[in-house]
């Protein structure tokens, strides 16, 4: 086993465990603080994927803006008290439970994950510099590849989630 | 060969990862809690993104992730003013308390 | 073809300086108005905008002698954007159009006219708007309908032509609705609006149809690629141009120049127009915006040309607009109706020159017609300002005395327009007149009709300027007026004397650069538009005689009858104005206006209620009705599966996820087992 | 290679190899020892001097007890906290109240890694001698590894209020988060302006480029006519003091309203732990900006007099400068009421960032040479295949 496999079993191990603890803490502040830590150990994940720019985003965008408001409205709304709407008894928890087991059992036992992968090995022997800011820059910002305009439209659907934020959280506007 | 991790791992990390959302937000009231969980589920499907772009050699997973990564700050920042619209209406953000709309 | 222009590099300063004066005006002007006070604030906005479009105009001096540098048929294409050579604006597919200019002796032509007579007219209105509320944002349009108009006349490509089109359009729509408190000037400047944009319909569809044959929308292409290239070696992109295809596109564009230009029957918006401040008229309405339609024919001529019946459309419409709009002039009040009338009817004429293959002729009477008929709106203007705002001929009268300067540099004008030797008018209209008549097939119509219109603008004019310089007085000494007046008759300022002059010397040997014994300006601009020999049917100084004679007639008749009648300043009393049937229809401009409304907006609205009311509430409404009551009715049984609790929802998506799943998978398998 | 800086190492120019040690190979855990040893051992004396400069500044005596001119006030200070007991309030969130004053240092300290603060001369074995920068993490990424550390930096303080289960600790938290999440916007788009200018986000590169003389100083940088520079560099000193949450932006710990704020209820060596984060942002910010906007370790021009003063001496002395700057800040400006502090964020730092991006960017693109007529297509230019390629880990190759 080489030191890769390694880090990534632990980065791994690390990530499923924080993501339970994200559900199964009754505590918000703690789910999102363990959410915090998965976010952290998937941006590593990342940069074993050589993304190296997506782990940064990752972590300026999930870690440093969203959690942090997330955090913001829990303490603002102050539900930070333990044992606060713990879900009583209803068929929904359990049918939850059996659905999510089935899920993953098809999602990773049915073979479908290696489907069409064995095919293209070949295409990634080629290396080349990585996710590196440039090579995600040239790629997104090329006319000729159809990332463009969705991209500029990400701009006005983030105006519009700046807009409506104010709207719905102002009380006299 | 040339992958020292296999991209398996990741896919299925991913799905793993996925399902743990999907349980919490089934599972959960706290619509703040639930709220996390459907990032949790995006984050995992960035992973898988990212694992099979590098698996192809195509830089196309990471461009798919940075607008999954813009649509979810846009979705928290209106779902976080809606709950906190809704808190200030009804006093409780019990996604349960919430059904007006319904037969 | 052409090597390089000396000055491509100061090309784009054209149409920048205003375009970089109208950012100027609209986001400090007022505030510094503001700021500095009325007075300090108001000259450095007028002084601005007005150096701006003078430098314009020097530029262009410049750009024009490197031009001529370029030997015989001059023509460069250069960007717009500076420090680079092509910057796109669209580029969708096979449609490439970029931010190009193109210098040829039509463009800069045009150039000289609009930032010369424009910089005349911006000089005349910072002493004609002095005492407006909105100074600034006068300015503001101004400049920006400068930038415009030289987008309109350099672009390289007629899509970027057919922005400065709609700009001007908007230019002019802001600016004849001025006044905007007052509802008839809004309503005016809506109905330029909306006349236009049928034109501007002629238009698109041409400009689409030569995309759609040509594949290209650049006039002209180093390669030779831009479809007046095709066009004059009688090519389409996809096989020889056909008479067929050349009438199509010809009759659409001219469509579109109809409005702009306001010919028969889309004329109607301008004389309203007159609604907006004089410098506004005279600018737009007069010199320049008109005139585009001109210029656009006169730029697609090497196409128009393939077509006889275009050409021969575009010469009816436009004599019997001359003709028409004279008539209607004969009998108007207001003073600027007058002159809008005699615009229509002047433009007829380009459209008559253009029509029989004369294209640098109508160019030529486009480029004279400014300088008269500037000066006479301008003229206008001053005896507007005098007066205290008043506009109706009848209360004039006697101002001869009163605005001397006034007076003499209308009489110049006056003279230039009804034809009288060596005066600039007298040239351009008799070229076009001698051309006329070598039209094969119904020149001799063409030109008999044009000079009966001679006559008539002859007559119009002088009565124009009987009613208002020589026969008595008709105002009292203090007229009233808010805002314009300061109590006693007054001449005007020197910041709106100096146009006045400098224009009635340009209307005075302005045609001396076009006579039939040296036609230096055909020279010129030969090289730019379609070019035919004229077939020679009178010795030119047979039609020179012809012309003259017209002009003498028309204003010795009118001198006669109104010398007997100086003291009312009436040819016709007012039983006699009854009686005449002839005189109603003309005052009442042939009941044209009267039958659109009734026709389009009376049975057009009636015709639409009749639509909506049986198509949009009857049909599509009900349709939409029924489905609802239908839907209404599924719901009440299916309604029951809203619990109101969100995770019910996600728990069946995640089964509806799960079922797909297991599709995904049995399928993916069925077609494993195949 | 002309010594065109005078970096100590011109003096004592290493080989490549001293015995076993690699000293490429070896720099970056050297940088690595220097910041953090820097970033420790420098606090005790940033606070004397922010003692002194402001009892200087104010006309007070300052710190005149221990030691001589009071210099080892700051010492006693340390040790004092070191030996206090560990109060721990009632009802508090115990692993989070424990975690926090560590979470609060960590991304301070972290940020550090990419900032290159010199360079020194090596010898290579084939003689030539090529320059290596003192930086523990070269990577091309260095300056949003900055932004992410910086973003993180708000968990510390709000996690501290939280935990604390004291309501004045919470409006603290609050506010900072608050504060830090609205000034980060106008601090990036001023680093986004710098690194338009600069063309890299690899802080060696930034700093390389700056190198000829002051002119070429992003700050005041004559490709970009320096107004662009001036105004970016000094928005981000502004957001800088803001998201340090210095005066005059001490509102998460306003004492006149919050008591201490955040740390109200911190004590000792916890609390000595939010004194050393908040310096250790102060020193990475103050370094960032040397980096981008003031030439990092050149001298602002070769003179004879100063060229013998190695690089890493001009870094600190810029920094030194910067934490002056703080000083006379706290010194000088009441501190701002809280919407003003949002109105300043939001509607005066935050458009002025955007126009000043768009100038340089507009500037940028004037002085591109762009001639795209009839352009072909860019993937064409470098890449036969319709997308590039991307690497896996090099490893087992």
């Amino acid at each position: 086993m080489s030191g890769q496999i390694a880090l990534f079993w632990l980065l791994a191990v690390v990530s499923v465990c924080s993501a339970l603890l994200v559900v199964l803490h009754r505590n918000p502040v703690r789910s999102a603080l363990f959410l915090v830590v998965n976010f952290f150990v998937l941006a590593l994940l990342y940069l074993t994927l050589s993304a190296q720019f997506i782990a940064a985003v990752q972590v300026i965008v999930y870690a440093g803006a969203i959690m942090v408001l997330f955090l913001f409205t829990i303490m603002l709304l102050n539900l930070g008290a333990p044992n606060a709407l713990t879900d009583t008894r209803s068929i929904q928890k359990p049918t939850a439970i059996v659905l999510a087991l089935a899920f993953v059992t098809i999602l990773t036992g049915t073979g479908m994950v290696n489907s069409g992968m064995a095919a293209s090995h070949a295409s990634s022997s080629t290396l080349s510099t990585g996710g590196t800011v440039q090579t995600v820059g040239l790629a997104l910002f090329d006319a000729n590849q159809p990332w463009l305009f969705p991209f500029e439209v990400t701009s006005v659907l983030l105006l519009i989630g700046v807009v409506g934020a104010i709207v719905m959280a102002k009380r006299r506007i | 060969m040339a992958l020292p991790v296999p991209t398996e791992f990741y896919v299925i990390l991913g799905a793993i990862l996925f399902t743990i959302g999907v349980v919490g937000v089934l599972v959960k009231r706290n619509p703040i809690v639930i709220f996390m969980c459907i990032e949790l589920m995006l984050n995992a499907v960035n992973l898988t993104f990212i694992a099979l772009g590098r698996h192809f050699g195509q830089v196309n997973g990471q461009m798919y992730v940075i607008f999954v990564m813009a649509v979810a700050a846009a979705e928290v920042s209106i779902g976080l003013g809606i709950i906190v619209a809704i808190f200030r209406a009804k006093e409780t953000i019990d996604v349960d308390a919430v059904n007006l709309l319904r037969f | 073809m052409s090597n390089s222009l000396a000055s491509e590099n100061i090309v784009w300063l054209i149409p920048g300086l205003p375009l970089f004066g109208f950012l100027f005006h609209a986001f400090v002007g007022g505030w510094l108005i503001q700021r500095l006070g009325t007075k300090v604030g108001r000259w450095l906005v007028g002084a601005l905008a007005t150096l701006l479009v003078l430098a314009s105009f020097a530029l262009s001096v410049h750009v024009m002698v490197d031009l001529r540098a370029l030997g015989d048929a001059p023509r460069a294409i250069v960007s717009l954007v500076p420090g680079h050579a092509w910057v796109p604006w669209i580029a969708i597919g096979d449609l490439k159009v970029g931010y190009q200019a193109l210098v040829d002796p039509l463009s800069i032509l045009m150039c000289l006219i609009v930032t010369g007579v424009g910089g005349l007219i911006h000089l005349y209105a910072t002493g004609y708007m002095a005492e407006d509320r909105d100074y600034a944002r006068f300015f503001t349009y101004f400049n920006l309908f400068i930038f415009f108009m030289l987008m309109l006349v350099l672009s390289e490509s007629i899509l970027l032509m057919f922005v400065g089109w709609e700009g001007v359009g908007l230019c002019s729509y802001l600016l004849i609705a001025f006044w905007y408190e007052d509802v008839e000037n809004s309503k005016a400047g809506n109905k330029a609006f909306i006349v236009n944009r049928i034109g501007d319909v002629g238009f698109a569809l041409g400009v689409m149809t030569i995309f759609a044959l040509f594949g290209t929308l650049s006039f002209y292409r180093p390669d030779g690629g831009g479809f007046l290239d095709l066009a004059a070696k009688g090519l389409t992109a996809h096989g020889p141009l056909t008479a067929s295809i050349a009438t199509l596109i010809g009759l659409l564009l001219f469509i579109g120049a109809t409005g702009k230009s306001a010919q028969f029957p889309l004329y109607v918006w301008l004389p309203d127009a007159m609604a907006g401040p004089t410098p506004v008229s005279a600018l737009i309405h007069a010199a320049t915006m008109v005139t585009a339609g001109v210029v656009m024919v006169a730029r697609v001529s090497p196409l128009i040309v393939h077509s006889s019946i275009a050409m021969t459309v575009i010469a009816s419409v436009g004599v019997f607009t001359a003709l028409f709009a004279a008539t209607i002039g004969l009998t108007q009040n207001d003073i600027k109706k007058v002159l809008a009338y005699s615009t229509v009817s002047q433009l007829g004429y380009m459209f008559l020159g253009c029509g029989v293959g004369a294209f640098t002729s109508g160019m030529f009477h486009v480029t004279t017609h400014a300088f008269f008929k500037a000066l006479l709106f301008l003229g206008a203007g001053s005896v507007i300002h005098a007066l205290g705002g008043e506009q109706d001929l009848r209360k004039m009268g006697g101002l001869r005395a009163k605005l001397p300067a006034t007076f003499a540099t209308m009489a110049v004008a006056w003279l230039a327009i009804s034809g009288i030797p060596p005066l600039a008018g007298f040239w351009s209209k008799d070229e076009i007149l001698a051309k006329t008549m070598g039209f094969p097939g119904i020149g001799m119509v063409l030109y008999a009709v044009g000079l009966v219109t001679a006559v008539l603008t002859a007559f119009y004019m002088t009565r124009l300027m009987m009613k208002a310089f020589f026969t008595k007085a008709r105002f009292g000494e203090h007229p009233a007026g808010e805002g314009h007046g300061h109590g006693a008759l007054h001449e005007s300022p020197p910041s709106m004397l100096i146009p006045l002059v400098i224009l009635a010397i340009l209307s005075f040997v302005g045609g001396w650069i076009g006579t039939p014994w040296g036609n230096r300006f055909e020279e010129f601009l030969k090289s730019a538009v379609a070019h035919e020999e004229a077939r020679e049917v009178l010795p030119p100084i047979a039609g020179m005689a012809l012309g003259t004679l017209a002009g003498l007639l028309g204003i010795g008749v009118c001198w006669r009858l109104y010398m007997r009648r100086a003291d009312t300043g009436e040819i016709l009393s007012p039983e006699q104005r009854q009686r005449s049937v002839l005189y109603r229809a003309s005052l009442n401009l042939w009941y044209v206006d009267s039958f659109f409304y009734r026709v389009f907006v009376g049975m057009g609205g009636r015709f639409a209620t009749r639509v909506w009311q049986w198509l949009d509430v009857g049909l599509v409404d009900g349709t939409v009705r029924f489905v609802a009551y239908f839907i209404g009715f599924l719901s009440e049984a299916f309604r029951r599966v809203q619990t109101g609790y969100v995770r019910n929802y996600a728990l069946v998506m995640v089964v509806g996820t799960l079922a797909v799943l297991v599709a995904i998978l049995w399928g993916a398998h069925g077609v494993g087992a195949r | 290679m002309a010594q065109r800086d005078g970096t100590w190492v011109a003096m004592i120019i290493f080989p490549e190899h001293i015995g076993p040690i690699n000293v490429v190979a070896a720099v970056p855990y050297f940088a690595v020892l220097c910041i953090i040893g820097f970033i420790l051992t420098i606090v005790p004396g940033l606070i004397w001097i922010e003692r002194v400069v402001m009892a200087l500044m104010q006309d007070r005596l300052g710190p005149n007890r221990v030691g001589p001119r009071g210099l080892l006030q700051s010492i006693a200070d340390g040790i004092k906290l070191f030996f206090k007991e560990d109060v721990e309030p009632a009802g508090v969130d115990r692993p989070i109240y424990y975690l926090s004053p560590i979470i609060a240092m960590i991304p301070a300290l972290s940020a550090g890694a990419t900032i290159p603060f010199g360079t020194i001369r090596v010898r290579l074995e084939s003689g030539s001698i090529t320059e290596v920068p003192l930086v523990a993490g070269n990577v091309n990424i260095g300056l949003i590894f900055i932004l992410a550390m910086a973003s993180l930096q708000v968990y510390g303080i709000v996690l501290a209020g939280w935990s604390s289960n004291n309501k004045y600790s919470l409006l603290g938290g609050l506010r900072s988060s608050a504060q830090m999440i609205s000034y980060e916007l106008a601090m990036s788009l001023a680093l986004l302006t710098g690194i338009l200018m600069s063309g890299s986000l690899n802080l060696v590169d930034i700093v390389k480029q700056q190198a000829p003389n002051l002119l070429h100083w992003n700050f005041i940088s004559v490709k970009y006519f320096a107004v662009p520079g001036l105004a970016a560099s000094l928005i981000y000193l502004i957001a800088m003091v803001a998201e340090t949450n210095r005066a005059p932006f001490d509102l998460p710990e306003a004492e006149s309203e919050l008591i201490a704020g955040f740390h109200t209820e911190y004590s000792s060596m916890k609390f000595a732990m939010f004194f050393m984060g908040e310096y250790a942002s102060m020193l990475v910010a103050s370094g960032l900006a040397t980096c981008l906007w003031f030439g990092g370790w050149y001298a602002p021009f070769r003179w004879i007099v100063w060229d013998w003063v190695p690089g890493f001496m001009w870094f600190v002395g810029k920094v030194m400068a910067i934490i002056f700057a703080y000083v006379w800040l706290r010194a000088t400006l009441p501190r701002l009421r809280y919407d003003a502090l949002m109105k300043l964020g939001w509607k005066r730092l935050l458009p002025a960032a955007l126009v000043v991006l768009f100038v340089v960017a507009a500037v940028d693109t004037m002085q591109t040479p762009l001639d795209v007529e009839r352009r072909q297509p860019v993937v064409q230019v470098h890449k036969p295949t319709q997308v590039p390629m991307l690497a896996a880990p090099q490893g087992v190759r």
